[in-house]
């Protein structure tokens, strides 16, 4: 089962990380509050465009999962699609990610590819 | 106020078919009041640790159900269940603790309780444990995230996947002698090795199984242990401390910082250190959770857990025996019970009750965790 | 230890669609946390009162998920998940003050959320609170329960369809001036007595809408609250018994034993009977809980509950104003959350910030009930 | 989803109920243990084979559950087939209850008809 609301939200599509102006850190996935200085509303939004690096992964269920680091220090769990190693650069792909099978209602989400 | 474990009891671990959900709090509940030496009137408070009765047996709002199945409705007591994944039994086994430590109570039971083997996939749904938006959707289970902990931690200290091995192997050596375990048979590092991947670097039997199974403990007042029991363990510590929820969030997945923060503050409380605890029983749903916990709960420096596994100072013999009874690798993994399962066999031990798999211990330690590390529960036990 | 409410804080009830489980909370316990004047650091533990996540949003574990989302993993202060049905939001508040009252921690959050809009039949999942072995097997659900009980009250005590009807028309009455209310419309006793069946004699209009929602309470012991407080509302009792947890072992179906058992014991703690009670909030997940809860509670004789509602007595205005927040029924029953937004309700009671509904009351009184009755919670609330 | 454990145990098919020996009390449904007295092991299963009055009942999902007592003080929740009211005499039948629809297993259990 796949609540609705995460079908429809925006970062799903995009991978959208928060930065905190108070303390200058960056999360991902997007915070209201900022863990480290406790102040809200000084949260904003800025989109990871950039390449990352393979932390660690693991094959499960015939697929990759890694995670990834980007330059501004999130990092992020996500299915990688090709040959990776840890160390790997790796780049943002849309894909497919799944079905909801009651509904059949096909969802979308960030994977990531290698930098050949 | 000094709290005093007077009774313990569990069930066997397993696939227990012929078993219901009420049956087994049952006979693990009344063993530990057995072996309490009361009738059960005595008891102020029930605290039950599950995790998933509802999407394990649909049936939710379980801890009265278990008072009443136990015969104790007639006294109406306040019955809670806690949930914390599979460290729900540890943090009922802390509140039932903070009741008697505080004095608002002097008698109370905490038991934990699971009973999986009605579900299709009892993995799903320990894998309710971990993030569903973050974690979950992207394809990732439970065993997925430790073998990500587990491949970084072997790039970074040369630990090896025999290295998880040798601790399955000893494992289930440990069990043999265990009559509660599910499992009570050895295995090799063969055995290990060429089972296939779960997760890559985990394989099967760097899983431990989930189980059914029930747990229970009696805690009470010093005053009062010492009036009814022979053998009071006592309770010098018992702690909780949570992390970020996913590991895309942790500074440093290779670290369970709950695990550190609990143990640490355990430590700090009971006044025993690390070097003086003589026996443990951690939490190893996957061998690569033992082998962090050796170096978060400093039995041995960061990335230089593989160590004590290789040297045999984790087994019994060694110089600080884990999991003893099998640990949740062969003992089984009765998810919301374990935690309340480690103490039942800390109490063993430390009474001098543990037949061949029995360790000359002082104080001992337990440590449950909670899915991949969110939550983490320290109990520090002394004689 | 006396214990003091210092911050509440809770979000709408209702199908809020935008809100995920998450974010429902982080708006409750910022709103607790700016009433209370903290930033949130101060806060040493965190329980959370949640009936079935595992079902409604298939996420267990979600203590520690809570704190983390709310900011609170640096800390890594222990977050627990309690779970009584639709108490747990009483029994968590409950954990959350014997924690204050035994000195083991000064300031700790109390809260409650439910997310059940995404479910597709989230009566079903609260059906989970009763026997599925004895009473859903058979076909009943919890309506069904109250419904059986609701026709022997009407047979025994000649209480009417149509007294029920006006619990209904006052709760809808009183939350059309609640902010939070998911319902702010009054309803006529021909609205209710022209609604359909749900499980005879009881109809759509006597039940409690299942909402989403989250509510939190800052507890603080009596010298920080002093502190950091103006207002400050005094826990005088918090009591929670058990029952038999099918309606087929009870004695007597139209006493709820644990609703008697709790609050004679809070009766008793606080020094505080049944009439110095100025206002309460009772669970009326069924107008008919609400009735038989007068009479538990010892507002009327067994038998004369009716008469209360029919003499305008628990009216605002009335000798004893019960649900002046709107109740379950028209406030929105948000499962976990409603014994929590119970506690919200009375505060803004007593410390006179209730505006059109505000009542004169020194001494209020929240219960919460589990399921069927198998769970109680009573919290005594003092100026 | 039905356990499987309830669908193959004989106290769906008879009404057993347990007697205490030790206080004389009878529990429906069985007890391995007797909340009166708590002593384990006096307690003895009991058929329950005789007329049951309702004592209260109601109608959902268009079905009729009651509240059925026995002459030993048991009683029962179950559903009824026919017309009844409250104090309606009733005797057991045997009937099917539904079907689990993942496993496709119909199963059964005890219900109630009035007697005229
Ligand atoms: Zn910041
Ligand atoms: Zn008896």
């Amino acid at each position: 089962m796949v609540p609705r609301i995460w079908r429809r939200i925006r970062y799903r599509y995009n991978v959208i990380a928060s930065y905190c102006e108070s303390c200058g850190s960056y999360y991902y996935p997007q915070r209201e509050i900022c863990p480290k200085c406790r102040r809200r509303g000084i949260v904003k939004e800025v989109e990871i465009n950039d390449e990352g690096t393979v932390l660690s992964y693991t094959v499960v269920n015939g697929r990759k999962i890694a995670l990834i680091e980007f330059k501004n220090g999130t990092r992020m769990l996500a299915e990688v699609c090709g040959d990776i190693e840890i160390g790997s650069r790796v780049k943002k792909a849309f894909r497919r990610y799944g079905e909801d099978g009651e509904a059949g209602i096909i969802y979308y989400g960030t994977k990531f590819v290698p930098i050949i | 106020m000094k709290v005093a474990i007077i009774g313990v009891g569990t069930t066997e671990f397993g696939e227990l078919w012929d078993e219901s959900f009420r049956s087994l709090f049952l006979s693990a509940g009344l063993s530990a009041l057995e072996d309490a030496g009361i009738s059960g009137k005595e008891i102020e408070a029930i605290y039950i640790g599950n995790m998933s009765a509802g999407k394990f047996v649909d049936q939710e709002h379980i801890a009265a159900l278990i008072a009443d199945h136990a015969g104790l409705a007639e006294f109406g007591i306040p019955a809670i269940r806690v949930e914390n994944a599979d460290a729900s039994g540890g943090s009922a086994f802390r509140q039932a603790y903070m009741a008697v430590a505080s004095g608002m109570h002097d008698i109370v039971i905490a038991a934990g309780i699971e009973k999986v083997s009605d579900a299709s996939d009892p993995m799903e749904v320990l894998s309710s444990a971990i993030d569903q938006e973050w974690e979950r959707f992207v394809g990732a289970n439970l065993p997925a995230i430790y073998a990500i902990i587990a491949r970084l931690h072997m790039h970074k200290f040369g630990t090896k996947e025999e290295d998880l091995a040798m601790i399955a192997v000893k494992n289930h050596k440990n069990a043999v002698h265990n009559p509660k375990a599910q499992f009570r048979k050895e295995i090799s590092i063969e055995d290990v090795m060429s089972s296939p991947y779960v997760a890559e670097p985990l394989k099967v039997l760097d899983c431990a199984p989930l189980s059914d199974g029930a747990s229970a403990v009696v805690l009470a007042n010093e005053e009062i242990a010492k009036r009814l029991c022979d053998t009071p363990v006592y309770v010098k510590a018992c702690t909780q401390a949570s992390d970020y929820f996913s590991i895309q969030n942790r500074r440093d997945i290779l670290t369970f910082e709950a695990v550190v923060k609990a143990s640490r503050k355990a430590y700090k409380i009971s006044k025993i250190e690390p070097k003086d605890i003589n026996i443990a029983e951690v939490h190893d749903s996957f061998t690569i959770a033992e082998l962090i916990a050796y170096e978060d709960l400093g039995f041995a420096k960061k990335g230089e857990g593989a160590k004590l596994i290789r040297e045999g100072e984790t087994e019994i013999g060694g110089r600080i025996p884990v999991n003893t009874s099998g640990g949740l690798k062969a003992c089984g993994h009765a998810v919301g019970a374990t935690g309340i399962r480690q103490i039942v066999d800390l109490v063993i031990q430390l009474r001098g009750e543990a037949g061949k798999r029995q360790v000359n211990a002082e104080n001992a330690l337990a440590l449950n965790i909670g899915g991949s590390g969110a939550t983490a529960v320290v109990s520090i036990l002394s004689r």
